[in-house]
């Protein structure tokens, strides 16, 4: 789509990044263009936008899109405290985390947990390969059971599931995709910038160089095996106005915070996804048979966000003059007259 | 002062049937959770109120309710705020511990104690004045559930009769403590009415202390240093804080809550200018904290030692990508967990190097109320002028106790922001790196998020310049010396040292934090007791400053006054200073938990000056002698 | 030596004609994941295979896949392993650095690269050797998947042929290296017999270059630190292990893991004698090795400066409750996450004050990897001796590199558990207290559960002699000034220095770890090209021994050579040597990443002893001059 | 019971502890209490126990019952560390470890998650008390939405639900209960130390200095309100060979790992405790409710723990004699000789 221009006029290459350093067919470049996809066509002004992630092959990605973006490539499990300082800072701003497995699920948990729980206005993707992948393939925390390392070592304890976790703590999106499924893989993003709130997204996101052989349950030949899509996902943005008719029961319209539509064409009954038990029980249903449930596996559009309860000033708090942040003298006095 | 005092000093040791004015100390003993602390802050400042200088200690153990506390009033008309070794006057409230408080006393002192107790038959040198609390609280609160706490009011009453305090500023003082509380305050007039009552007509003054009134706290405040620093902290215009509660430092960020939902919540709109969140722990606290300045906020976070080890890592990334960040250490004591409740200055040595690799840290050490007040808003101009974290060092006893001081006087200067890329620089600048050092003083300049200038790529990882990703050895070795050149240039902007020099005066002080009370007193008695003067550097800051080689210089033996075991800031200076000022240098270390005392003081520095000396009382942990040998 | 030798490096330096045998330094520049790895270790063993010293290096990036990366292998007759700045035969076979690996070639340098590159353009003061691996590796692997790594065997070859190495013994080597993988051994061979028949049809000799057999290598071995200090770890008798990946140590951990699934399994049931168990992060790791300790296992885990910052707080607490642990630091470059696959020393002072209050650690540092295991069982005696967390400096060079050693020695002692209460020992204690401090060299006895002994309850608050619960300022006093004499007590154990003093040298260098290899060619340098006599004492522990100021006072100057920026060492040796020492100490620094040469060394003292030298290539950071000053 | 004597031959007296110095009514002092109760009962060697806490008011009260075993009172939220170090030392030891909602809750969440995954054996109770109650008062983690403060301060976050994320992660003895129930809370203890793998037990216990108080879900009076229990308990030990009859259907019977048995009887149809996502479900249904699930949420007798997957030796790896743990010179000499 090079020349192409999106609706704020700019193309698709103001949307690329530097070049990657990643293995060749590591999912998560995969995913890297997908971002590029999705902000070029949303729209999305990259100067309001910040780059997030811990440490790990799959941190350093954000390096390799949105080029013209503020970004910070922190330590390793602590991007979502940085996260939740810098929209503090700013709430105009759009944050993308980009965190692995690893960063997540083992040293990150803690403070994976305590986003999840605030809600806080993100977008935070877990590039999920089951394997550390930048410091050679050991297991991570979303290993499932009985999967082979190359070394022959079978992983024998139970995999952290991100999603559920994530819907039990109070996320208001959840999704799971696979780095190789463009098409869910766009839609789940332009959704996710639709939404206001915490979007957690877990992107199954092969490692071809450690995590990819027979016998490892995170590799390309394994997922797409075993992926199982909750729905048809079809996103109408909201600055496109497309009717979309189909036939009621069918499918679940869902209106995100900025208007977008959301259209999820059932592919079997009664899945609903605004649903916590229905999201959850589905969730272990699919673990058991061994496969991953993707798409939009919980969603809940209106929700006061973390910096709404925080009730802040509309204006960023970054850059507010001096004048509304220092109280003026006869505060002083007051607070000096009540010590006396 | 007077040579009279001195006069009237010196008798007060030989006799103590003489009358003692205003320089003696209360010590109330409780058990927490008992309610006391109402008592006792109205008795603080109705001595206050009487124009007496005055100051409040509570040393208190790490639980909730139900074990030993003392809290220890100190009257001084010379003004003395440290902690007094002896206790002059003792209210024995507290069962558990009553046998052992009144054995320690020295002779002469008086006892004020709960009648069941029976105290009296302990010791014949001690003045006692037995208190049926329970029979004289049931008549002025018939609620039997509220007596617990009302009952205390009654010895405030009690004192105020023995000592001389005028009971209608007790009862102004009552009102401030308790404000609205119209039942309350009636519930408690009555007792204190009714301690009166009893000392008035059961008691003769047997004992010599008395308050009188004087003129010399107009318009003094009462506050403890986690106030004023929050005070501080609004001023400089913070906008979001993460913290995590810890002793002694949550009082810090809960009385900043306080007064920002008073002042900086936006009147026409009812939001607010800023944003403090309780994190999930101290990572999370720094890691908002560096979020935040990164993205253009003032920011800061408080805590205590166990919070400053878990923040190492943050603290690195902060240095090396060169965010802003202002964090307040309370220290306590350690190791580890320790005493939660007791002070100490033991966290400077880790602090400034804290995090792996070569790092160091800017470090401010307020020693008043008053400076934890200015020096929060030094710390955020520094860390933005500097892009670096920095660290003010209170302790427990200035975070937490009652400091009588100055009111505060408004910030004469703007806020500083220091070295942000804007559009008119940008054209001088020429071609922007976010690592460039322009002006040679290793500066860079920043953007941040949503400022409109040029986007940069933050990491903790290897950069050059540019701030690229690199891990060429030359771009590494430039950019690590350029962070020191930084750190120096920090030199000429950090609070200076208060400074001293008495005219042919051999000996040399250096202290910082509320060690500077004690020295402040100590030098009084060794002036005025054994006629040995002595200069005074009070340090403020690290890295030090040009002042300290030109004080040490001075003098031939220079005494580093420390509450830590290993002399922390005599071996950062060991680390800057050449050999022949080492020389110079000796310790006086003072960490068993309590304050820091004029007495021990004196004590250690008459010790090594070779004087005799008899030490008494607890051990304080002092450590003395040539410091540069093996 | 013989002077003969001395002369040859004479001319060698003047004709680069002259044939240059077993005394120049090989260069492999590719791409990480290329699987040149393989190709370099044979073309190693092959080298020490003929009998000649020699050690190999990479230099690699901080990614998986497709970025530069450099193997340098040297060959020495005289046996120095260190790094040598110069590179005399380069082998280019990535595109993407060749031009600026062959620019910066001094002249006389050869250059086998892969011929497309057409890199013979470039200069006229080089020798070139084209070849045209591709043609070269069809024929001999038909399966094309597989060419991408086969193909680096070719240049192995190739060098054979050029350099004199017997290709018998390569073919040895590479037997050794693949071991049971049949298929790749001939395929391999194939490709190194192509090589060798393409250079020999080919190439006529044109530069100096050669290896010649010699015996300096009979019986040496060849490994990694990491390596090393695991075998260490399991004839310490360690029984669990915690762990975190992290670059440069997680191979320490990797490989222990291999050699106790070999050796530590009970034949009779199969069941393990030994826990190693992957944790969730450094924390973690550190305090499952805590828990263990105070259950009485042997425990330890491994790390970089990133893992030693998380540890701070867990580090305070066992420092204070008295636990053993033992912790593996493989240093790189910080701060923060820095450059992960650099080396550095950089860790040292963070690591000596770990964690907030008054604390200090005992660091074993070793030079070597024979050093790397020996340590490793120091440490755990030392541990349990101390009762409290020892740490071992590794750096990533010695960690990761492969370097020529002498077998290692079966262990010629016992493990020592350290005081442990026992039925016997209880008798002549009297009462027993878990902080007693008995014997007065400040070490308490310990029990652990499960042990049939007096039971304790650990804590990392307050407590007394007897271990229970205390806010006594005098309690706390003692106990922390009993921490003082154990810390103290630990001198007489630790590692002793190696030292060697030249008679009338007025010159003392101080080096610790990698350091040792290019300060010992540096000392050769200098009294080879310059006649200038140097002392040398090798530190291998803090806290320091008696050796330290003996050494210090027998020479005018000494050089404090190290791997950071801040002169770590140096420091921490200012803190406990007096000033008149001090003035004698001066500093040698390298800390660009790369590991440290000796040419920078002598370069550096030469001008700091006021010799001209013409500093050249990449700035090492060097810092100079008298550190004593402001 | 002073004087009586349990199966092993010791006295009550021996279980008890140090004096509390917790406040006079704490819920904690309770627990501590019925913890001496269950010991003593089941007559447990307190040599073999260790008794792990990280820091708060409730992890003090490790030190006020079993005197007479090993204890450790280490950092705040890292006690599932410091456990885990410890049983692989000696896996003879019988754990049991005391946390509060803060200490787990915060700034313990990512040592718990991990402890949970792994079954390792121990106990760990939750003190659970919606509140820092040895900081003061603040809001935990598991403070209840709208829950309010003395200070009048209302919680807006989310709960985290300790119990649903021990089942999700993989504890195999998921339960919850009240300071205030005396008798469940003792039948769960005594199943506990039957059970052979991780039993997280969340017992609410209030604070009564900073929220026992009107607006507090926390509170004793709002706890007794809403104590919901699933099942009514009874507790058969190994030891004691009673035989328990109830109508089929009526009562679940659990055999617990060393032969005690557990009967569960129904207090309403089909909550099955041994499925995951009957729960799961359940738990979420309650709190929505805004009521307490209690009594045993989630059973599984017999999967393998941690230290069974490790396949160790039978012996304690702590106190292995050198020849066990030195391999011989022949050892040293194959591996020096693979490196020439
Ligand atoms: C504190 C700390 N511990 C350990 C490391 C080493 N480390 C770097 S990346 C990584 C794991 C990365 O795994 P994941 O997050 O899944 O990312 P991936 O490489 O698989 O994309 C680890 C352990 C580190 N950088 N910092
Ligand atoms: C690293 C660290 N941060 C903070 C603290 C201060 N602190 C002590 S107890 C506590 C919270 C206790 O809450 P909880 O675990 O619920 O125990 P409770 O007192 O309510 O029983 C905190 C934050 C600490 N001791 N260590
Ligand atoms: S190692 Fe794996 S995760 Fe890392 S870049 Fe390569 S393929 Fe991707
Ligand atoms: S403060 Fe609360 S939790 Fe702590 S002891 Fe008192 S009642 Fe218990
Ligand atoms: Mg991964
Ligand atoms: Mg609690």
């Amino acid at each position: 789509m090079a020349g192409k221009i999106n609706r704020i006029g700019l193309e698709a290459i103001t949307y690329k990044g530097g070049k990657t350093t990643l293995c060749a067919g590591c999912g998560h470049n995969a995913i890297s263009e997908r971002i590029i996809d999705a902000f070029f066509e949303m729209g999305v002004d990259p100067r309001q936008v910040i780059k997030l992630s811990g440490i790990g092959c799959s941190s350093k990605s954000p390096a390799y899109f949105l080029g013209g973006s503020h970004g910070f490539n922190t330590v390793h499990g602590r991007m979502p405290s940085i996260g939740t300082g810098a929209m503090l800072a700013n709430k105009k701003l759009i944050a993308i985390g980009v965190s692995g497995d690893g960063d997540t699920g083992a040293i990150g948990i803690g403070q994976f947990v305590h986003l999840m729980r605030r809600n806080l206005p993100i977008i935070y993707i877990i590039e999920d390969n089951g394997c550390y992948g930048l410091t050679k393939g050991q297991f991570s925390p979303t290993a499932d059971l009985g999967s082979k390392l190359k070394t022959g070592i079978v992983n024998d304890l139970p995999p952290i599931d991100t999603c559920a976790l994530a819907i039990q703590l109070g996320a208001t999106f959840v999704a799971r995709s696979f780095s190789g499924d463009k098409k869910q893989l766009l839609s789940l993003l332009k959704a996710a910038l639709s939404h206001r709130g915490t979007v957690m997204l877990d992107v199954i996101s092969p490692c071809v160089t450690f995590n990819d052989h027979e016998g490892s349950t995170k590799s390309y030949a394994y997922v797409k095996e075993h992926d199982d899509p909750l729905e048809e996902l079809s996103f109408v943005p909201f600055f496109e106005d497309i009717s979309v008719d189909y036939e009621p029961g069918s499918t679940q319209e869902v209106t995100m915070h900025d208007g977008s539509r959301l259209f999820l064409k059932k592919l079997e009954e009664e899945y609903d996804p605004t649903d916590k038990i229905t999201a959850l029980k589905r969730l272990h249903e699919t673990a058991r048979r061994g496969e991953f449930a993707t798409g939009i596996i919980y969603i809940e559009p209106d929700r006061d966000d973390f910096l709404t309860q925080l009730n802040l000033v509309d204006e960023p708090l970054a850059t507010l003059p001096l004048s509304r942040v220092r109280p003026g003298p006869e505060a002083l006095e007051e607070i000096m007259e009540g010590l006396r | 002062m007077a040579p009279t005092d001195v006069a009237l000093q010196e008798q007060q040791r030989t006799s103590s049937r003489e009358r003692v004015v205003n320089d003696f100390s209360i010590q109330v003993a409780t058990v927490n959770g008992s309610g006391s602390q109402t008592a006792n802050l109205v008795l603080l400042r109705s001595i206050l109120l009487m124009g007496v200088p005055v100051s409040g200690k509570n040393m208190f153990p790490s639980n909730i309710a139900g074990l030993p506390t003392w809290y220890t009033i100190r009257t001084s008309k010379r003004g003395y705020i440290a902690r007094k070794k002896e206790v002059d006057f003792l209210v024995a409230m507290n069962a558990e511990t009553a046998k052992e408080d009144v054995l320690t006393l020295d002779p002469g002192a008086a006892v004020v104690y709960d009648e069941p107790l029976k105290l009296n038959t302990l010791r014949q040198d001690l003045v006692f004045y037995p208190v049926p609390f329970d029979k004289l609280v049931a008549p002025v609160c018939p609620d039997a559930k509220l007596r617990r706490l009302v009952r205390n009011m009654i010895y405030d009453g009690v004192l105020a009769k023995l000592l001389g305090i005028d009971l209608a500023l007790m009862e102004k003082a009552l009102g401030k403590q308790l404000g609205k509380k119209a039942k309350a305050v009636t519930l408690n007039a009555g007792a204190l009415k009714a301690g009166w009552d009893y000392a008035e007509a059961t008691f003769t003054k047997q004992d010599p202390f008395v308050v009188e009134p004087m003129n010399e706290t107009a318009g003094k405040i009462l506050i403890e240093g986690n106030a004023a620093a929050a005070i501080g902290c609004m001023m400089a215009g913070v906008t979001v804080v993460a913290w995590y509660p810890i002793t002694p430092s949550s009082s810090l960020c809960e009385s900043l809550i306080g007064y920002m939902k008073k002042y900086r919540v936006d009147k026409a709109t009812g939001k607010a200018t800023f944003a403090i969140v309780q994190a999930e722990d101290e990572i999370a606290s720094l890691g908002m904290v560096i979020g935040a300045s990164w993205a253009g906020a003032r920011a800061m976070t408080a805590t205590a030692g166990p919070g400053i080890s878990l923040m190492s890592e943050f603290a690195g990334l902060a240095y090396y990508a060169e965010v802003p960040a202002v964090i307040f250490d309370v220290q306590r004591v350690g190791p580890s967990t320790g005493l939660p409740t007791r002070t100490a200055q033991g966290d400077l040595l880790a602090t400034a190097f804290l995090s792996h690799g070569d790092t160091k840290h800017i470090m401010l050490i307020p020693s008043s109320v008053e400076e934890c007040y200015t020096m929060a808003q030094d710390a955020f101009d520094l860390a933005e002028l500097f892009q670096t974290p920095v660290f003010v060092m209170l302790d427990l006893d200035l975070g937490m106790n009652n400091w009588m001081s100055d009111g505060f006087t408004y910030p004469n200067r703007p806020i500083n922001r220091g070295k942000l890329l804007t559009q008119d620089n940008l054209k001088s600048l020429g071609e922007w790196g976010r690592y460039k050092d322009v002006d040679g003083d290793g500066i860079p300049y920043r953007t941040f998020p949503g400022d409109g200038m040029t986007p940069y790529f933050a990491r903790g990882s290897g950069h050059n310049a540019k701030g690229q990703y690199s891990e060429r050895p030359d771009d590494y070795v430039d950019n690590m010396d350029r962070l020191v050149r930084k750190f120096d240039s920090s030199r000429a902007h950090v609070p200076k040292p208060v400074v001293e020099v008495v005219p042919d005066a051999k000996i040399g002080f250096i202290g910082y934090g509320t060690s500077h009370w004690a020295i402040g007193e100590s030098r009084d008695q060794l002036r005025e007791e054994m006629d040995v003067k002595t200069s005074y550097f009070r340090l403020r800051a690290y890295p030090f400053t040009d002042e300290l080689v030109t004080f040490i210089d001075a003098h031939e033996r220079v005494y580093i006054i420390e509450q830590n075991r290993d002399a922390q800031l005599l071996q950062l200076m060991k680390l800057e200073l050449s050999p022949e000022r080492q020389m110079r240098l000796r310790s006086v270390l003072h960490y068993n938990g309590l304050p820091i005392d004029a007495r021990s003081v004196t004590d250690d520095v008459l010790a090594q000056e070779g004087f005799e000396v008899a030490k008494k009382n607890v051990r304080t942990g002092a450590s003395s002698g040539m410091t540069g040998g093996e």
